[in-house]
Parts: C-alpha cells; sequence; structure tokens
C-alpha cells in the first residue's frame, strides 16, 4: 500500500507523477465505519482503490473458542449489529446440525418471522445511509423512524433492540410475548406505506437515477468469481436466495419470490433491495398468520433450559439447568457448515466440535467480507462520487468485515 | 481409505477422473460432503471444480488441530449454484513450515480469505499475489488463531500507560 | 476632497498591489495582488464616472479572466519559483533603464500635453452608464464589435484545440 | 450633511437586521428540515430553539481559532474575509421598498441602502470575486479534500454565472434599466385593472422560464442541494472549508446564507415585483395586517383555550400578542407606507428562502460531471434560447 | 476644507498612476521568469492602459475611451483563454514553466 505517499502534502504528490492519493476513512462519513480505502486519483478519477480493513477486528473468533456453545450467540449478535438474528440463525443452525436435533415449529417460524423483520431493519439502515451518501438527506430520517418500531418489536420479543441474542441452541430464548400479534400486525399494515413513500421520493427521481444508473457495474461472472453474494449477485441477474436453493428452519413452507434485476448497477441493487422489503413483509406476514403453538424449544433436556417452573419443582431439571448454566453441553464431535441468506448475502458458520463443551472453532463466513473483495475492481476508473454511491450499493457493515 | 458412499458421489467420481490420487479422504458426514485433498494439488483440484461449475469458492479457511501433526487443516467451502451442491474441500499441513498453494489464481475471491488465514494462522500460500496481514496490524506478532497463541496475558499492559 | 482621499487611496492601492505582483515569489499571490489592482482601478473607474465599465472591470477581469490564471497555477501546481529570483543581468541591465527611460518619457509626455489645471471630480461626467456605452457598441462602433466578437470566436476554438491536444 | 447621516443610520440597521436575520434563517433551515423530516430540531435554547442562533454565534466566537501548522497562512485567513465581505456587500444595492417619509421628521428617503445605474451588476460583480475566497480556501488548506472542493466550486461557480447572467439579461431586456428601484416601478403597472405586471407575468409568460432557469442557477451559485458537490460531506467530508473552525467556518457559513438571501432578494425584484402585492383592489392594503393578527389570534387560540403541550402555555400567546401587535401597527396610518411594501418584499423572499430549505431536505445531489453537463448542455443553450425569444418579442412589442 | 487641496483631482494624476503601472507591468515582463507571471505582467499593462483611455474618456467627455477599454478587456479575455491553453500545453509537454527552459521551439 502506498502508505508513504499518504504522509506527502498534496503539492508534492501532484508535482511528482500527476496522480494524487487520496486517503478516505478510517474516519469518513461514507465509508460506514472505519473501512480505509486508499484512492489513486488522476483528478476526480479513481485510478485504483485498495480497500485496508481490520479496524473493527475484535477477535471474536478467538473468543468463541473460550466460549460454550450456548455463550457464542451473544458474541455473534456482535458480527453484524445490523441482522444479528441472522448471525444467531445460522450459528445455531451449525450447532443444531451437529448435535442433530428437531426444532419444533413454532420456535422456526418465530425464527422465520423475526429474522425477516430484522432483515427489513437491516435493509432500512441500507436505505437511509446510501441516500445520505447520495445526497437525499430526509430518507435518513424516514428509514430510521421505520427501523424504530421494528426495534420496539425486537425488544418485545427479547428484552433488548439491537443485541437480541434471541435464538437459543434448540429454540428461542423466550416465548414471544403477550400482545405480540397486534404490534407485529401493526407494523406489516403500516410498513408497505412507507415502502411506497420512499419510492416515491427516490426510484423516479432523476437525480437519483442520474447517480445510480450504470453506476458501479460489474459483470455476473467477476461477481461470482470474486465471492460477492447477495443482493448484488441477483441485481445482476442471478436468481439464486440460500433461502429458496437450500432452505433451512422452514422457509420451503412460504411463498416468496426472489426478486432479481440484470443490470448490475447500483440502481439495479437499489431495486432489489426494495423488492426485498416487500418479500420480507410477505414471509413476516405468513409467519404471523400461521404462526402454530407448541413448544418453542426443543424437546432436548440436555441441550436446552428447562422451564422456570418445572426447575423449581423437579430435581432433574434443576440438575439439568445447573449443568447447562455452570459447565454447558457437549456437542459431538465432527464439523457442520450452515449458511442462511442475511441481508448482505451467504452467512455462512463452520463450526467444528471435539467433543467438548467448547467449540473447537467457529468461522464465519461473512458476506461483508466476500462482497468487499470487490471493492477495487468496482472503483477503478469511476469518480469519486460514484464510489460513493457503489459503496453505498454494497451495504457492508465493517463489524462483519473484520469480526 | 473413501467409503462407498463418498466414492458413490458424483464429485468424487469426476475428481478420480480427473486428479486421478488427489482425493486422500472423505466422508459424508451429517448431510455435508468432506474430501480431504493432496496438499500439493489443492490448486489443480480447483481449477478442475471450477470447470466443473463449481463457480464459487465459498470461503477458505483453516483449523488448528494443536497438538497434532500435521497440525493444520485448511478448509475450502466449495458451491455449485448450477447443481446447488456443496463440496468442503481439506487439505491436512505441517506445523513445522506451513505452506499451500494459493488457489487465488483459479478462484479471486480467495484473495483476503488466504491473507485472512495468513494473518490468523500464519499458512502462507505460495503464489499469491499479495501475501500480508490483512486483519490484524502490519507489525503484529504472532498468530492469533493458533491454539497455542495464549488468549490471557497479553504483551502490552494498557493499564500502565 | 472625498475625490483625492479616494483616489490616493485606491490609486496607491494600486501601485502597492503592482509592486508585490512582480516581487513575490508565489504565482497564486502575484495573481491576487493583480486582482487588487484591477479592484483598486475599478474604484478608480467609478470616480471618472465609467459606470459600466467598472462593473465589466470587476465581472469579466477579476472575476472571470482572474479566476482562470488562478485555475491554471493551481491545476499546474506552479510553486513558488524555485530559484531566489535572478533576473538576467541583461533584463536588469538593459530593462530597467528602458522602463525607468520610458516612464519618463510618459511622464514628461502627460506634463507637456494635459493641461495640469483639469480637475476630475466624482459626478462631473455621467455619459459612462450602460445605456450609452451600449448606444455607442452599436451605433458607432458596430464594425469593431463585430470583429471582435468573431475574435472571440476564433479565441474559443483555439483554446478548445490546445486543450484538447493535450487530452490525447 | 443629512445624507451621510441618514446613510449611516440606514447602513446600520439593514446591517444589523441582515446580521439577526440570517442567524435566524439558519434557525428557520433547521426548524424546517427537523419538521420535513419528523424531527423536533433545536428546541432547548429558549422558546422553540428561538435563543439558538445567539448561542451557536456565542460558541463560534469564543471557540479557539485554530490555525493548522500545514496552511498558507495568509491566504488561509484572506479566503474566509473575502467570502463573508463579497457576500454582505451586495445587498447594499437591494431596493426593500419605495421612496417614504420617517414619521415625524418629514424625512423622505428611500427604502434600500444605494441606487445605483448598473445596480443589477454589482451582485453578479460580488459573487464574481466571491468564487476567490472559496478557490482560495480549497487551495490554502493544503488539504486534498480542500483542494477538490475548491477546485469543484470555483468551477461551479463560473459555470453557472454564464447562464445566470443571460437569464437576468432576459427581463433586463424588458425593463430596459439596470437599475433596481426603476425595475421594480415598472412591474408596479396594473393590467387588466387588477394584476400588477411582475415579472413573470408579461411577455406571455416567458420571463417566467428566465426566472426558473434563474432559481436553478442561484442553487448553484450558492452551492445549495442538490448541488453542494463542493461540500458534499459524504464525499469529500467538509469540502474547501474542511480546515477551518470557530469564526473563520462561521464566516463561510454566513457567506452561504448571505448569498441565499441577496439572491433570493435579486430574485424578487427582477422577477417578483419586488414591494408589489401580485393583484390590485381596494382594501389590498389591509392583507399584511390582518395575516398577522389572524396568525396572533390563532396562536393565542392554541395558546390557551386549544392547548396541546404544556410547554407552549406561555410561549404562544406571547407570540400571538406579539403578532397582534405587529398586525395592528400595519393599520398605523403613518407606518402603513412603511410595511406594507416591506412586507410583501420580505415574504416573497422568505418564500423564496422556504423553496431552498424545501428542496435541500428532498433531493439527492448531482455528479461532479453531470452537474458541469447539466450547466453547458442545458442551461447555457435554454438561457440563450430564453434570451433570444425574449428580445424577439420585445422588439415585437414595442 | 483646507483652500491649498484642490477640490478634485488632477487629470494628470491619473495619468501618471497609468504611467506607473505601466512601468511596473513592464517590468515585471522583464524580470520575471514564470511564464504565468509574464502574463500576469500583460494583463498589469493592459489595464493601465485601460486606467487612461478612461480618463481622457472624462477628459473628453466623451464615452469613446470607455469602448476602447471595453474591447481591450474582450481582447484580454480572449488572449486568456489561448495564452492559458498554450501555458497548460507548454507544460504538459516540458514540465516547466520557466521562460529560460522554455527556448526550443520544438521539442
Amino acid at each position: 500500500m502506498a502508505d508513504t505517499a499518504i504522509l506527502e502534502t498534496p503539492s508534492a504528490a501532484l508535482s511528482r507523477r500527476r496522480t494524487m492519493t487520496l486517503n478516505m476513512g478510517p474516519q469518513h462519513p461514507s465509508t460506514h465505519g472505519v473501512l480505509r480505502i486508499v484512492l489513486d486519483l488522476d483528478g476526480e478519477v479513481i485510478l485504483k482503490a485498495v480497500a485496508d480493513i481490520g479496524f473493527l477486528h475484535t477477535g471474536i473468533e478467538k473468543q468463541c473458542e473460550t466460549k460454550t456453545w450456548q455463550q457464542v450467540v451473544p458474541l455473534t449478535d456482535r458480527v453484524d449489529y445490523l441482522s444479528n438474528l441472522a448471525n444467531n440463525l445460522a450459528y445455531v443452525l451449525a450447532v443444531e446440525r451437529l448435535l442433530q436435533i428437531e426444532i419444533p415449529p413454532r420456535a422456526q417460524y418465530l425464527r422465520v418471522m423475526l429474522t425477516e423483520i430484522s432483515r427489513i431493519a437491516s435493509h432500512l439502515v441500507w436505505l437511509g445511509t446510501h441516500a445520505l451518501d447520495i445526497g437525499a438527506m430526509s430518507m435518513f430520517m424516514y428509514c430510521f423512524r421505520e427501523r424504530e418500531e421494528i426495534l420496539k418489536i425486537l425488544e418485545m420479543f427479547s428484552g433488548q433492540r439491537m443485541m437480541t441474542s434471541y435464538l437459543r441452541v434448540g429454540g428461542v430464548a423466550l416465548d414471544a410475548p403477550r400482545g405480540w400479534e397486534k404490534v407485529v400486525g401493526r407494523f406489516l399494515d403500516d410498513f408497505p406505506g412507507k415502502i411506497d413513500m420512499y419510492e416515491n421520493l427516490l426510484t423516479g427521481n432523476p437525480i437519483w437515477t442520474l447517480r445510480t444508473k450504470g453506476v458501479g457495474y460489474m459483470p455476473l461472472e467477476d461477481l461470482l468469481d470474486w465471492g460477492v453474494t447477495g443482493p448484488m449477485l441477483r441485481a445482476a441477474g442471478l436468481k439464486w436466495d440460500i433461502r429458496k436453493d437450500e432452505p433451512y428452519s422452514g422457509y420451503d413452507k412460504f411463498s416468496f419470490d426472489v426478486p432479481t434485476r440484470t443490470e448490475s448497477d447500483v440502481f439495479a441493487r437499489y431495486m432489489v433491495r426494495m423488492a426485498e422489503l416487500r418479500e420480507s413483509l410477505k414471509i413476516a406476514r405468513q409467519a404471523l398468520d400461521g404462526m402454530p403453538g407448541g413448544a418453542f424449544q426443543a424437546d432436548a433436556p440436555q441441550i436446552t433450559l428447562p422451564a422456570r417452573e418445572k426447575m423449581k419443582t423437579q430435581m432433574e431439571a434443576l440438575i439439568y439447568h445447573f449443568k447447562i448454566v455452570t459447565e454447558g453441553f457437549a456437542v459431538p464431535a465432527g464439523e457442520a457448515y450452515a449458511c442462511v441468506e442475511s441481508p448482505r448475502g451467504e452467512l455462512g458458520y463452520y463450526v467444528v466440535s471435539d467433543g467438548g463443551t467448547k467449540p473447537c472453532r467457529v468461522h464465519m463466513r461473512t458476506p461483508s467480507f466476500g462482497n468487499l473483495q470487490i471493492l477495487g475492481p468496482m472503483l477503478e476508473n469511476t469518480l469519486i462520487a460514484d464510489s460513493i454511491a457503489a459503496l453505498g450499493s454494497m451495504d457492508f457493515v465493517l463489524g462483519d468485515t473484520d469480526r | 481409505m473413501l467409503s462407498e458412499q463418498v466414492q458413490g458421489m458424483r464429485v468424487t467420481q469426476a475428481l478420480a477422473g480427473a486428479a486421478a490420487g488427489a482425493v486422500v479422504d472423505g466422508k459424508h458426514d451429517r448431510g455435508e460432503l468432506t474430501l480431504e485433498i493432496d496438499a500439493a494439488r489443492i490448486a489443480e483440484v480447483c481449477r478442475f471444480l471450477k470447470s466443473d461449475k463449481y463457480e464459487r469458492l465459498a470461503a477458505v479457511t483453516c483449523v488448528d488441530v494443536y497438538p497434532m501433526e500435521p497440525r493444520f487443516e485448511m478448509i475450502y467451502h466449495m458451491h455449485s449454484i448450477a447443481r446447488n451442491e456443496r463440496v468442503r474441500l481439506k487439505c491436512k499441513v505441517g506445523g513445522e513450515r506451513p505452506e499451500i498453494e494459493s488457489v487465488f489464481p483459479v478462484y479471486r475471491g480467495a484473495d483476503w480469505y488466504e491473507r485472512e488465514v495468513f494473518d490468523l494462522f500464519g499458512v502462507f500460500f505460495r503464489n499469491h499475489p499479495n501475501m500480508t496481514r490483512i486483519l490484524m496490524p502490519d507489525d503484529w506478532e504472532g498468530h492469533p488463531l493458533r491454539k497455542d497463541y495464549p488468549v490471557h496475558g497479553h504483551k502490552y499492559s494498557y493499564s500502565r500507560e | 476632497m472625498v475625490d483625492l482621499l479616494l483616489f490616493a487611496f485606491f490609486g496607491g492601492l494600486a501601485v502597492i498591489c503592482g509592486i508585490v505582483m512582480i516581487t513575490q515569489k508565489h504565482p497564486i499571490a502575484s495573481a491576487l495582488s493583480l486582482v487588487g489592482a484591477m479592484g483598486s482601478l475599478a474604484v478608480l473607474y467609478l470616480l471618472l464616472g465609467a459606470e459600466f465599465i467598472a462593473a465589466a472591470q470587476l465581472i469579466v477581469y477579476a472575476g472571470a479572466i482572474m479566476v482562470l490564471f488562478l485555475f491554471v497555477i493551481m491545476l499546474l501546481n506552479a510553486g513558488a519559483e524555485p530559484k531566489p529570483m535572478r533576473p538576467s543581468w541583461i533584463a536588469v541591465a538593459v530593462g530597467i533603464p528602458a522602463v525607468l527611460v520610458m516612464f519618463a518619457m510618459l511622464a514628461r509626455l502627460i506634463a507637456s500635453t494635459v493641461p495640469m489645471d483639469s480637475l476630475v471630480r466624482f459626478g462631473g461626467f455621467t455619459g459612462g452608464s450602460a445605456k450609452d456605452v451600449g448606444n455607442a457598441i452599436f451605433r458607432q462602433y458596430l464594425l469593431p464589435f463585430e470583429v471582435i466578437s468573431v475574435l472571440v470566436l476564433i479565441a474559443i476554438l483555439g483554446a478548445v484545440v490546445l486543450a484538447r491536444k493535450e487530452m490525447d | 450633511m443629512d445624507f451621510i447621516v441618514l446613510s449611516l443610520l440606514k447602513t446600520g440597521l439593514v446591517a444589523f437586521v441582515f446580521l439577526t436575520a440570517l442567524a435566524y434563517l439558519q434557525w428557520i433551515e433547521r426548524k424546517v428540515i427537523a419538521h420535513v423530516q419528523v424531527r423536533v430540531g433545536p428546541n432547548r435554547v429558549g422558546p422553540h430553539g428561538l435563543l439558538q442562533p445567539l448561542t451557536d454565534t456565542i460558541k463560534l466566537l469564543t471557540k479557539e481559532d485554530l490555525i493548522p501548522s500545514h496552511v498558507n497562512k495568509f491566504f488561509y485567513l484572506l479566503a474566509p474575509i473575502i467570502g463573508v465581505s463579497m457576500a454582505l456587500i451586495s445587498i447594499s444595492v437591494i431596493p426593500f421598498g419605495p421612496e417614504i417619509e420617517i414619521p415625524f421628521t418629514g424625512i423622505k428617503t428611500y427604502l434600500g441602502l444605494t441606487d445605483l445605474n448598473i445596480g443589477v451588476l454589482v451582485p453578479l460583480a460580488c459573487s464574481g470575486i466571491g468564487v476567490y475566497a472559496v478557490a482560495l480556501a480549497g487551495w490554502s488548506s493544503n488539504n486534498k479534500y480542500a483542494l477538490l472542493g475548491g477546485l469543484r466550486a470555483s468551477a461551479q461557480m463560473i459555470s453557472y454565472e454564464l447562464p445566470m447572467a443571460l437569464s437576468i439579461a432576459a427581463p433586463l431586456l424588458m425593463y430596459n434599466t439596470l437599475d433596481m428601484r426603476k425595475i421594480v416601478e415598472q412591474q408596479g403597472a396594473i393590467k387588466f385593472g387588477f394584476v400588477y405586471s411582475w415579472g413573470i407575468f408579461s411577455y406571455l409568460g416567458l420571463p417566467f422560464v428566465a426566472f426558473i432557469l434563474f432559481l436553478i442557477c442561484a442553487f448553484a451559485e450558492t452551492n445549495r442541494i442538490p448541488f453542494d458537490l463542493p461540500e458534499a460531506e459524504n464525499e469529500l467530508v467538509a469540502g474547501f472549508h474542511t480546515e477551518y473552525s470557530s469564526m473563520k467556518f462561521a464566516s463561510f457559513f454566513m457567506a452561504e446564507y448571505a448569498n441565499m438571501t441577496t439572491i433570493c432578494c435579486l430574485a424578487t425584484v427582477l422577477f417578483l415585483g419586488g414591494w408589489y402585492p401580485p393583484v390590485e383592489f381596494p382594501g389590498v392594503n389591509y392583507i399584511p395586517g390582518l395575516v398577522f393578527v389572524f396568525s396572533g389570534l390563532m396562536m393565542l387560540y392554541h395558546g390557551t383555550v386549544n392547548l396541546v403541550r404544556a410547554r407552549d402555555k406561555y410561549t404562544l400567546p406571547a407570540f400571538g400578542i406579539i403578532f397582534c401587535g405587529i398586525g395592528l401597527a400595519h393599520f398605523v396610518p403613518f407606518l402603513m407606507p412603511i410595511l406594507v411594501p416591506l412586507f410583501w418584499f420580505l415574504s416573497k423572499v422568505l418564500f423564496l428562502l422556504f423553496l431552498y430549505i424545501w428542496v435541500r431536505a428532498t433531493l439527492p445531489r448531482f455528479r461532479y460531471d453531470q452537474l458541469m453537463h447539466f450547466a453547458w448542455g442545458w442551461m447555457f443553450p435554454v438561457s440563450i434560447g430564453v434570451l433570444f425569444a425574449t428580445a424577439l418579442l420585445v422588439a415585437v412589442w414595442k | 476644507m483646507p483652500p491649498s487641496l484642490p477640490n478634485g483631482v488632477p487629470l494628470a494624476a491619473y495619468l501618471g498612476l497609468s504611467a506607473i503601472l505601466f512601468a511596473l507591468g513592464a517590468a515585471g515582463f522583464l524580470i520575471r521568469k514564470n511564464l504565468i507571471t509574464v502574463f500576469m505582467c500583460i494583463e498589469l499593462m493592459l489595464n493601465a492602459v485601460n486606467l487612461s483611455f478612461v480618463a481622457f474618456s472624462y477628459h473628453l467627455k466623451q464615452v469613446d475611451g470607455h469602448l476602447f477599454s471595453f474591447f481591450v478587456m474582450v481582447v484580454a479575455a480572449a488572449e486568456a483563454a489561448v495564452g492559458l491553453a498554450i501555458i497548460l500545453t507548454v507544460f504538459k509537454n516540458r514540465s516547466t514553466l520557466l521562460v529560460d527552459e522554455v527556448d526550443s521551439l520544438k521539442l
């Protein structure tokens, strides 16, 4: 990296070779966190862009190895702090695959519903910041107003607004709270109108289309080759969604479409995500309407905590409770990879167990890490202003990238 | 040695035809196919798999099985969207001077994943264009995800500064 | 009296700016002092009753031409002259006396031809409004005006051609 | 001597009102944008945040005046001075109202600081010189973001000055003068018995096109959204004033708002009939007073009978009384000729300023090359076309 | 008002100022080495001449002098456009703006 050039004054850099090295980030309004990009500029044209990540590296994978299987769940929240339920889900799916346990339908539906609602929240953050980057400042406030509603729902279910840690190996942490149908239903009723409003403000806006159409184009082959996943791939025309192709958590019971576009530019990514908002609503609505009754945790006493009532009244339950809380549960040796469709793409957890009560290795195949690799090729020969639009359209989360 | 079930899988047969002897071991466990590949031939196998409709390299990572030898298991998660099929490749790399061929020339998406493994495990990738640290600072000592890397007692004491 | 004060102030400012311009090492400083000189001249034009010319001086000269200069300087990043300003000895030996002689001749000429009792007072001449200038341009000086428009057109084309050539 | 004393008094008054208005313009902008964005906006300092501008000023004045070590100090300090002085100068040629008689003295004077034969050219000249502030700030900061922002800003201002001058030239052809007061007085003629011949109402509405062009150029000239690329914080951090802080930053800020106000005044004078109301009917002079009294009564109603928020219990009635007082002042015979024209003038200027703020809360911003292409590929030909069409119409009409 | 001071400025003072500015421009033209600065010195000379045009125009109570300075301005604008384009090209080709080093017609 051209670290030495960064220390130079612009005049010196200019007179030396006519290009200017601009150090964008780690503190920059549009790098969405602590991403640093070293840009070689000729005027306003970017000749070369090198991403420098790792400013938010907190060693979560290493921490996972020191926690019991259940204690890892709150850590996964911190990876992608905008769609933490997807992270919870991928992790518990991997562990459940190792354990080979059956999850009751109510837990499945709760998982699906909340994951989809949190996908909406994540897309809202993306939409607000992306629009703000391009200059539509009011969108940010509107999106955060709606996100607030979602956070309230999440708080209602889990007691936490952002770091919900709501999922457990073997089900969910708590049953749905009283009156949840009304709150979730009201949100699902209101939100379509809000999406219409966003689209009114942006989709047909000539300045918005001027700024987004044809910007940040990448051909599908390059996207695949660089390991890009999620809405970016779908905006390039590949109809691939893990929820459809490798259904998990009962997604095969829901009917929804996988929106695609073919232009593979910023506008296509915007349109795909806007359509995904509506699809997520559809799924959440189906989950709300068809929510089955029954248990919210698997019938596996060694793994799931016993009900409070049972724990206070039955000796075995108390013993299980004590064992699970103090030393955790053992997971049979082996390895498993479970992936889910997070708002940003393929989120996979590769979990290795040596048969103990702590994971031997947890690798997080986070979508932002894979997606961000394309940054260099994508920004080449674009303008600074376009680079902002292209960055926004990638929808990365630095916590997700650096872990 | 390969079980009947693994030998019967399509990928295994295709690999046996294209790169005979590259598959050392394999298992089909909990619905996931894992093939152990001769570490020297990983790039070759990947090149074949890419031509065999495995468009994506989902992830590259590593497992440290310290104190066993060979110490590092390189993991490659391959994914074929066209066939809707996944396969995990595994290569054993010794702990003395861990080194393996880079698959960056085959899948450019391996770029950062290999740098990450180099950064956190210290496995060196031959033919990688930019084998530098990615997550840790450039002047970091040690490779944090190794099992013998201390969890406690960091070399810096922040409290005294 | 006010006339005299204004003249002394802005005339002095123009001279100071002129001196700064030819002594400053950095082109940007030179350019800005030139702008200062032009601004002072614009005030003097106002005193002389040339309102339109004063505005044009500010809009065209200071506002457009000098900005173009500033742009080119910034674009080329033509920093301070590398060596301490040491003009060639010929320029100093011949040029400075020549300039002085020229100045002396001009002064002599002015002293001999211009009546010293001709005083300039603000408001003494009001024929310099936009209307008068426009009348003169489009009646008396129509042909020169057209010629000058063609000249500007040619200049635009020339600038475009030159600039394009260096783009390739 | 009367002339000088009167001029000094007027200058002081205008300077005081103008600077205060600039501070409150920023309060208005924050409030309006906040309400567009479903927020409350400043509401801590004073009732409804009305003292916020004061505290902002105090804060900016008392903040440490940092001069980064790597800047070119002289030009770095010169830039905000040029910027703010150029922005403030142009208000001096704007006429706010007709000739009035100061109550109890019998002295007649014009509302406005000065009337120049070349009045319209002065704001143009000032904005031309104002480019230096931006370019110098960007260059002298010795910061790459600032340099890019400065280059962008000055290129943009120069590009949009041309169509702006052309779109001003179109109405000038109709008025046949550069004197702003004469321009407004020409628009005081009444057509069809009740409509004032505002610029935009005359000549088949062709000046309306020029008005729109002028507004677009005004947005670009003052670097406001959707043309705020020079300070596009999402790309260039803060553009040309990245390295500026405290009062120097506030100078740029003030210059921006002063430019906005001046350019809105210019639009009002050129196109919207200055201090004349839109239509003429017998009681038109009572409208301003009635508007104020009515809004005052509304506030009284909501502050006492129909109280929604407890904290409005004192503020709304107080403001209601103040508004009623202002409204009643409009009915006082010797104040009426002063206040009514001022009301019309200011309401038009405020409407245009509101437009500025409204657009800022709504639109995304252009890209740099799109902006330049828009200037040279669209604005320039269209404004030339409008100029020619106006010239033709004027030639045929007269 | 002191009687010794004339009520106005002598025309000769304007012309003298014009001469001084012209001489300054000429001197700068001779001693400066930066192409752009040399160019700016020419502009200063043009300005000086403009001043005398306008002053004479006042003296003769005719508007013609204004026209001449107006034409000079327009020509200066054209000259600046072409001249700066040439300077740009020179700099791109030779990476210098020193007049001493731009001494060959062809590279």
